[in-house]
């Protein structure tokens, strides 16, 4: 057989019955992102097969849906130890764990934390839109102060969370800020991040047209700058980036390489086969019933 | 003169941290490798210092499997023991050890063979040596090969250096010779048969029967939250993990533990957790995620009295129900409970092939009782694992949930194949994508929760009958409590009780039925309710006649049991 | 000429974010307003824009409250309407609006009354305008008062600005004037008599009952994580926040909810989560918090089709297993599911003194169907409401978990008398403190598991008959689809064929039994294995004879319920 | 009654049954941080009653049935929402969530990292010893690189959790470190913590005699210092000294005063009355209906 595969971006467009209806409103920033990820995945030369998606729940974590790759729309919060298990079983995908600001920082902070810690080789894509967009406009861990919204009516008091703070602060391996509305920069911090081993974090700003009506595209191109003059090595600095806000940083704000957590737990240190090629070691077992005779 | 015979039952008392769990294991080791059938198990606090834990050690010319409350020698390390277990005194209970250590209103109504136990220790060097310096004496009762003790205390405390094993060594002898004396002198006499055949048999707890047949089902990844009593699987899983080149990981929650197996799964390794009642209450979502995804996943629960943190170092069967419906939405799931260690093995490395063939949560229901439980069994037949793998290719044009007949589609992982895989937890078609058709909806219900589920109970194997076919009477059992029910029915010699064990416990194959016609049932289960009861009402609208019920957070002793029957039987 | 009389449904259908809600919410208010019996109900996507959304409009000249799968008209605002809802097209379906939003297929099939909606709104300036253009339409037909549709605009767009309130007045007022035309013309026949009660009457949603319910009931505590279909009750909630002054609080996720609301309520408040089923799951170890150390605590769960996130904005009652055993080990929980609009008043407020009373979870099972729901009902009597404070003062002394005999023990909260007071989740003596005592254990299993269980069955209210006690045929249902069910009966109009309906659905008085003797047994649910005759055999061993179950995400309709029915009775 | 009552730290011994059995280890540092916490509270001249105890799972969890006082002894990972619950149904309590380091930062990382931002007027009391006391051994989220666990017997290779790093990341309200072997200095600073307006977290370092043979009292000793010249109201200077790991500085990090969540809830507004002694208000709900008869 010689079927011609398509290539590039082409690759990336699902052709799955009803793929063509996507379920995010007309204007939405996601339409952006989609748009960003699927060129970054070409231009890094992968093949659909290589790369997995997995997401949360939200209008994010749609994506799956929406890009052909392996995907996997999984649980409200839970797309970071989903993501971590399937790169720990096969590390020659690239695997993304996707999802939205209420997504990642309110239901799953706490796997954010914790993968912070463990440095799985994943990237994480946060398209924070400061609401929750497909529950219909309720505040978000990311949402500013004063907002006033149908479950916030008086006006949002709690302090909004600083995921490039956090990151920088537990010592992630790669953190960055992204608005989608750039669109070429956008495509080279994420290809930066997926190319980088470890963790990498990329808050991604965009839009919410129907629910969020103060975070428009005019406000994040106001309110944001890019760093030109910053050294992603020095944590003092990038802490010191991380707690301006307004305007916003955008680029990447703090690397540190170190090892993954592929690459330290005993299943690859003599083996790189990935886990789903695996049987299991009946010789080790009766060896092992062997030493409980005695 | 006190006399034992055949059967012999040893309880060593003491606080957290004195050493019982040592002794625990030199006795199980050397009396087993002297030619002894042992068995043992233990009851501790939720403290890691103090109070009051207590080990019982069965010594017996057959085969023995079974937790008695009976004890026959009673060595106390800590004043309050006695107290601790006063309802198991009986008249020829025979406390060794020291009179600081019985309390007062005991002094007159038991028999007291003093032995200077601290003493011993403290001429080797210090009161450290009491746990070795006892384990030597019970040996020496036994006439047991001293140097299967040398050879433990060489290995176990190997790694602290010369002296350490050499004091030790010491003062077991010590003990040894004592208890050689004791029985030479005619102060105890115990009579137990040696068999060859033990020595050629492995000594396992539940925890390592576990352990080794997630191994053996070819497990390579392990996600796991501490939680007693289901830590030591994930101990024993990170012990052998560089030997087994698998990956052993502690996370930050339940939550983490379950949905990176189920990501494992996705990408086609053989994922396990392992946990607690608490801690799969926890996965209850991802358990369902599971469902609608068909995501194999595998998880291991120790159950311990709930609700909440309960008691949390006890036993109990009282987590049934959470399994059987834990997750929201109808979905299949697969649960098994292993009675013996034998089950233990081959019933968790098959539990890895149900998973990867039916796509479904597979749920492991042991207890604190019966990973605690020690042991001496012929090796298991390792070559009689089968390891099945239900993986295909994903060609162009691949479906994740494609409609099959028997509801199981094709599984691909990411990566094998051309064609992209996309599972989904949302209502989807067959590629997996996000449906909101109520035709679609309503075939992939029936998929999963009718054709799936009919295709498990299918091929679900019937439950154990042990006893006569004509029995009027039948027990029923399910997992930990076997070797009880097993021994209190023996105990009780009539050929009209007949005990009906299950260790595949849901779904149940509908052909059960026909082992309740016509019979008075018996259940017997560790906890308050009588959850399988409740589900054998469910499932084939039978009522049992009689419960017996336990639910003290300790397990059932074969004389409870037998005295339970006897109440119940005419 | 298309005539319709008595019970009129109108269907509309658009895109997620063309109006259609909007267009409910003016038609209910309007035609109630103007005196006619109203029921409405909407079908919605997951997803903010696009789509095709449906909303249901009885209107009718007595009572009514129940889902018809029959549309006599049809308002299509977007192509692809027909299609969605094709099934229910009948032979007198009139389609009301313009030629380019039905599909080629349908045009020779149906009675297409052609009106230039689009049009109409252009003229006043935009399209935004064509759902209120819609809405006068409607009310127009029936000869509604105009006035009413003013007030309603004037209400909910006062806040955007006097020319929004004007144009859409306009635009609505064009619809009006068609509307009355295509009557006067002979078009459109529409005969519904209007009863002066209604207008006295007041018009919930079920999200509101719930929601005021509580408010009835004290609650002055609300935590919560947004899912749908259970947000609603929160947002209400929050609205209604700073004149009750209470607090609402959106928290990181549904574990938080529910133990911020066992916090609350140890501490005296009364406390409750809003939430649906995935997010109840994740709540299943705080449940068995709540149980071990007999914390209040409400619940509201709006069901949606699972497993997993299913299908999140449609309706099913499949999470009645989850919650009956939701948490690990044995203990109470009561569970309550509404029927009707009432039901839900009386019962969410009588859920806080039933926590408060038996110190146990309480959770409201609603649906989606139901949340969305709305009808005008007779204003529920709030003086009906009793308030019921259970809360003792700590005198010195005082033991948190008191041994009492009908297993309750009376309640203290930090700060109120002398003595301090202790909660455990552990298993604990009567102080809380913790035990490892196996007497102890016993008596609080038993305190817990069955003396206080006893105790709620005794005081559960019994079921309600609708129709003769001598019926041969019963037809039993809960929860939600007692209209529907109620409406079928009595279309079916057979005297032998009497509805147990349920709305405190566990546990069960052991009294319900005798209702169900000598009867041919018919369960309707919701779900697609029966989850409720399934616990009629667990609890009572009856087999109910014959279910009609639907699973597709979509509510049952009378027709359905009825051909159901019909096929079942001889 | 004319009963003679206890005062100072008397009032804060239990003398329930069984209250003289501690389940700790001798020489553990829990005792110590008992011996704080009652004089602390002796201090501030507060009774009994008024103090209510939250408490999650773990050897330090267990705090509320060797105090006096309100308690509750909840699930793993749930003192600080539960807390919360209390705090504000009834502000008139002195309310403290305590528990160990996998409690606060493992099973209950996400609910620390909200409550940041949410600053109900509580106290956290973090037990950190490095290690799961009460399962064995095994390593916590602070466990530092390369020790041995019976989980981790190819020795830790996760980044330990920062707490302080993280506290002064998402602006929380007040955060400090103690070591228990400084007496004076630890009731000092939890005396503050307490009295401080807003959410309060220390983190107590203390040895676990059983488990954790890094960390002793005398490693403590060695590889900690006080910060004397620090100014806790500098948030950059405060991460700086948050960074430090060897030796690790002590003392108050940061405080942030603001609003807390108390002060800002709609219940609280015109009606100082805790909850629980309220009732519901008829006339509203009649009002309510009024309303939707029209
Ligand atoms: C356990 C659970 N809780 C709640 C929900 C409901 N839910 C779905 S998406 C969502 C939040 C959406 O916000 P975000 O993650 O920011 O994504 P967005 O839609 O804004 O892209 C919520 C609360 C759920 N599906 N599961
Ligand atoms: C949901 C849940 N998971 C796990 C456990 C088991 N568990 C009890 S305490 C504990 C950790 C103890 O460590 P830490 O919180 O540091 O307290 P410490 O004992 O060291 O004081 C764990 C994992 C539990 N009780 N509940
Ligand atoms: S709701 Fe907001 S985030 Fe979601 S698709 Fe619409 S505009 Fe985008
Ligand atoms: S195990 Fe460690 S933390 Fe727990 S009481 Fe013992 S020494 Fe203290
Ligand atoms: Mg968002
Ligand atoms: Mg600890």
């Amino acid at each position: 057989m010689n079927v011609q595969l398509p290539t590039g971006r082409e690759l990336f467009e699902p052709k799955r019955p009803g793929s063509e209806d996507v379920a995010w409103c007309p204007g939405c920033g996601n339409f952006g992102i989609r748009n960003i990820l699927i060129s970054t995945l070409a231009e890094l030369g992968l093949r659909p097969n290589q790369v997995a998606i997995i997401s949360g729940i939200g209008q994010a974590a749609k994506m799956p849906h929406y890009i052909n790759a392996n995907g996997y729309h999984t649980l409200h919060g839970r797309a970071i130890p989903i993501a971590t298990g399937v790169k720990a079983s096969n590390p020659e995908l690239t695997v993304i764990a996707e999802g939205g600001d209420g997504d990642m920082y309110a239901e799953g902070g706490n796997h954010l934390l914790h993968a912070i810690r463990r440095n799985p080789d994943i990237t994480v894509l946060i398209h924070d839109n400061q609401v929750y967009g497909l529950t219909k406009g309720q505040a978000s861990p990311t949402t500013m102060k004063g907002m006033k919204t149908p479950t916030q009516p008086w006006g949002v008091f709690e302090e909004p969370l600083n995921p490039v703070a956090l990151g920088v602060a537990l010592d992630a391996s790669f953190v960055a800020r992204t608005f989608m509305g750039y669109f070429k920069e956008s495509v080279e911090i994420i290809k930066k991040a997926i190319q980088h081993k470890g963790l990498a974090i990329v808050d991604i700003l965009h839009p919410c047209v129907s629910f969020n009506k103060v975070n428009t595209y005019a406000w994040y191109r106001e309110h944001t700058y890019w760093m030109d003059d910053h050294d992603p090595y020095d944590r003092e600095a990038a802490f010191r980036r991380a707690l301006e806000s307004d305007p916003l940083p955008l680029g990447i704000f703090y690397i540190h390489e170190k090892p993954t957590f592929e690459e330290q737990v005993p299943a690859y240190k003599k083996d790189k086969t990935p886990l789903w090629k695996r049987g299991p070691k009946p010789e080790l077992v009766k060896r092992f019933f062997e030493g409980k005779k005695l | 003169m006190v006399e034992f015979k055949e059967d012999v039952s040893i309880v060593l008392g003491g606080a957290a941290g004195q050493g019982v769990q040592t002794v625990e294991a030199i006795l199980t080791y050397a009396l087993k490798k002297s030619g002894y059938h042992v068995y043992a198990n233990k009851e501790y606090m939720s403290r890691v210092r103090g109070g009051i834990n207590t080990t019982e050690i069965r010594v017996s010319s057959k085969r023995v499997r079974a937790f008695v409350k009976r004890i026959d020698i009673l060595v106390p390390f800590k004043k309050g023991t006695l107290s601790w277990v006063k309802d198991r005194l009986g008249e020829n209970t025979v406390v060794l050890g020291e009179k600081e250590n019985v309390e007062e209103e005991f002094l007159d109504k038991i028999n007291l063979v003093e032995v200077p136990l601290t003493k011993m220790a403290m001429e080797v060097g210090s009161q450290l040596y009491l746990n070795t310096t006892a384990a030597g004496l019970i040996v020496g009762l036994f006439h047991g090969d001293f140097e299967a003790v040398e050879e433990y205390i060489s290995k176990r405390f190997g790694s602290k250096g010369e002296n350490v094993v050499k004091k030790n060594i010491e003062a077991a002898k010590k003990g040894y010779e004592l208890g050689v004396k004791l029985c030479d002198e005619g102060t105890i006499r115990v009579e137990v048969e040696r068999d060859e055949k033990v020595k050629d048999e492995v000594l396992l707890t539940g925890t390592e029967a576990v352990g080794i047949g997630a191994f053996a089902g070819g497990m390579n990844f392990l996600s796991f939250y501490p939680m007693s009593p289901s830590t030591g699987v994930s101990t024993f899983a990170a012990q052998h993990a560089e030997e087994f080149g698998i990956i052993v990981e502690q996370v930050e929650d339940e939550i983490a533990a379950v949905n990176m197996a189920l990501g494992a799964w996705f990408a086609g390794a053989r994922a396990m957790v392992s946990t607690s009642g608490g801690g799969f209450a926890l996965m209850s979502e991802a358990i369902s995620l599971a469902g609608m995804a068909e995501n194999p996943v595998v998880v291991h629960l120790a159950q311990r009295p709930g609700p909440a943190t309960g008691l949390p170092t006890r036993t109990m069967q009282g987590d049934l129900n959470l399994v059987l419906y834990a997750g929201h939405g109808d979905f299949p799931r697969i649960i098994l409970a292993p009675g013996s260690l034998e089950e233990a093995f081959y019933l968790t490395a098959e539990a890895f092939n149900l998973a990867d063939k039916y796509q479904v949560p597979v749920i492991i229901l042991t207890d604190q009782y019966f990973v605690d439980t020690y042991y001496n069994l012929p090796a298991p037949d390792v070559e009689k694992v089968k390891f099945e793998r239900h993986i295909v290719e994903a060609k162009p044009g691949y479906r994740r949930y494609e409609l099959t007949e028997d509801g199981i589609s094709p599984r691909a992982v990411p990566g094998y194949g051309e064609d992209v895989v996309i599972a989904n937890g949302n209502e989807h078609d067959e590629w997996g994508d996000i449906t909101e058709d109520a035709e679609l909806t309503i075939k992939m219900q029936e998929k999963r929760a009718i054709r799936k589920l009919e295709t498990i109970k299918k091929d679900a194997p019937l439950p154990k009958l042990i006893g006569s076919e004509k029995a009027k009477y039948l027990v029923i059992a399910w997992g930990s409590t076997l070797h009880v029910v097993e021994e209190a029915l023996e105990k009780l010699g009539r050929e009209d009780v007949a005990l009906l064990h299950f260790s595949w416990v849901y779904p149940l194959n509908p052909e059960t039925r026909k082992f309740f016609e016509g019979k008075v049932l018996i259940d017997v289960e560790n906890n308050i309710t009588g959850q399988f009861a409740e589900l054998l009402r469910k499932e084939f609208g039978i009522e049992v006649h009689h419960k017996i019920l336990k639910y003290d957070g300790r397990p059932f002793s074969v004389e409870e049991v037998l005295e339970g029957l006897k109440g119940v039987i005419e």
